[in-house]
């Protein structure tokens, strides 16, 4: 084999692995007699130092276990940074449990919302109002005069679809093999309002 | 382009001694046999395509293969087109009857085509590993990319969400018999005044845990002072209440006897 | 802010990524203004250049909008003996096909990819949905509001594609006949796997 080729092998083992890497390994999986521990060790010492310059964002180090592949710690401000952009991108499994609840049981108050996910999502309906997935409709008649939400018309943009009660049914989403749907929650005093009193 | 395929749920072929190619559906035995016969999509020799692709499904029904209906239903149409071909007035109106069937075939082939690039770019790319390198950043929540939430995603969380709720909410508890009545609760609270003199309440209340008994007892309380049979007494907010005998004597027997002519009920309408 | 340090940047997010990134998140995520996103682009256009070595074992390609690291293809022998893990699955004849109809007719239905393969392809689509090829993007607005599907961002970094006009039109590669193709499946014409098909 190429030390070439033993180099890639190295590197690619490198940033795929989820933990440290020992010399033994990479020499195991190459499965050659020639590559033996020691030569990878060798290589995998080369990688260190080509990698460790101002203009490389990621770095080769020795650790406890063996080796692992890492970025510099003055670049964590960036990531950092980088990481909120993105999640700007992605939504939390909470955000798409409410956002669930309100797409299909629209106008819902935050108390019901709150009733139904057993947790408080003040926070979470926040976080959807910002990113104008749910908007304010009203309020419902009761005690406390709560605000209703429903959901935008960028909701729909996203979903591709023109009405909200074009969302599916649980029933048709999984075609020849029925999921089970669960029944109503009870709608008495302490229910969501599932007869609700519209704004 | 024949190719064996692995249709997985339909027109599925499948058996250790199958030695039959198998197809993804009725257009690709179709497409497979006009290429056999070296003909043009345009121009199918119909009678000699149908009688193949007859053959074809008596082979498959030899080998005790299941014949999807699909496949049935395209023999069905070739023998009708294969008679349509033989009436005179057909030919004479200058109609093709094969023309449908073209269609769908170009279209067929078409599809399978960008199924054959998409075949050569998938085993190449196969093999390709994202880097998965740790940020280091503290541990985040696991988030769904925006982009991958459609319509299925939110509907299954609807039904994660209502399942759990059905879970945490079972249905009600049935209503049970009562184990206290007012009537004996009477009986016995009015004894205890009247031979003690006078009775603590709260302190009697906060040894009982269960619920039922104490709402029993207050009702009782409050019955029996309505009827003047004891007198209840509080010195200040949130005190003790004594319980004295009242101005009445009642005669419980009798009382309560009418009580229970009445109908009156009040363990149960004060549930 | 020194060349060599945004490149360094650049080279961090790609690595701990977990999907394609784009010029204009690395830009917002660095915040200074004279980091544009072209800069960026022509400083990742670099690192793709440097990169692609016999001696390297990751790359970085545009795909699906922006940018993407992962390893080369003929190290994945390698890869898989390190992991321990069998090669990652084939997709099926059928799935090719169904993926192919979506890919170059989308948003369709799935009535109309019954219609165009002439067999039911229901159990196809579902599998394909799981692997997060294609999802559901509404409904059409015809009896029975069928679901529409589209190709994923999965589906283009799968396939190295930026658009999914991207891809090869097949018309173009079947040299002789020309081929009429109807702009819409004729639905509700006698053909066999039509609406209901299925078996």
């Amino acid at each position: 084999m190429e030390r070439e080729t033993l180099r890639a092998i190295a590197e690619a083992v490198l940033i795929t692995a989820r933990g440290p890497v020992t010399a033994e390994q990479i020499s195991e999986a190459v499965g050659e007699r020639e590559v033996e521990p020691a030569l990878v060790e060798e290589v995998l010492g080369e990688i260190r130092d080509d990698w460790d310059t101002p203009h490389h964002g990621l770095r080769i180090e020795r650790v406890a276990g063996g080796w692992r592949c890492a970025t510099p710690a003055q670049l964590e401000p960036y990531l950092r940074a980088f990481h909120g952009v993105a999640s700007r991108q992605r939504l939390s499994q909470a955000a798409l449990e409410v956002l669930s609840i309100v797409a299909y049981r629209q106008p819902v108050t935050l108390p019901e919302i709150n009733f139904i996910r057993g947790t408080n999502s003040a926070g979470v309906v926040r976080t959807l109002l910002e990113r104008k997935l749910i908007r304010m409709a009203g309020r419902k008649q009761v005690v406390g005069k709560p605000f209703l939400y429903r959901t935008t018309r960028e909701f729909l943009v996203h979903f591709g679809l023109e009405r909200p009660e074009d969302l599916p049914d649980p029933e048709e989403l999984i075609p020849g093999e029925p999921t089970p749907v669960p029944d109503d929650p009870p709608t008495g005093s302490a229910g969501p309002g599932g007869e609700d009193s519209g704004p | 382009m024949n190719q064996v395929s692995t249709g997985k749920a339909e027109g599925t072929l499948h058996g250790p001694a199958l030695e039959l190619p198998s197809f993804s559906g009725p257009l690709d035995l179709l497409l497979h046999l006009i290429q056999k016969n070296r003909a043009a999509i345009y121009d199918i020799p119909i009678a000699r395509i149908c009688d193949q692709y007859h053959e074809y499904l008596a082979a498959m029904q030899e080998v005790d293969l299941e014949i999807a209906g699909e496949f049935l239903w395209m023999a069905a149409w070739l023998l009708q087109v294969k008679s349509r071909m033989l009436l005179p007035a057909v030919a004479e109106s200058g109609e093709d009857p094969r023309a449908e069937l073209v269609e769908r075939l170009l279209e067929y082939r078409r599809v399978k085509e960008l199924a054959g690039i998409l075949s050569e770019v998938h085993a190449m790319r196969r093999g390709m590993w994202p880097a998965a390198v740790d940020a280091g950043l503290e541990p985040e929540e696991v988030e769904l990319d925006w982009e991958d939430v459609d319509l299925e995603a939110i509907c299954r969380a609807y039904v994660e969400v209502m399942e759990r709720f059905a879970a945490d909410h079972p249905p009600p508890l049935e209503v049970l018999p009562l184990r206290y009545t007012v009537e004996r609760t009477m009986r016995d609270l009015y004894g205890r005044v009247r031979s003690e003199g006078m009775v603590p309440l709260l302190r009697l209340l906060h040894t009982r845990n269960d619920t039922e008994e104490v709402v029993t007892a207050v009702v009782a309380m409050l019955e029996l002072a309505r009827l003047g049979g004891i007198h209840a007494e509080q010195r200040k907010a949130f005190a003790e209440i004594y319980l004295r005998p009242g101005q009445r004597e009642l005669d419980m027997d009798t009382l309560l006897k009418e009580r229970e002519e009445h109908g009156t009920r009040d363990a149960e309408s004060h549930r």
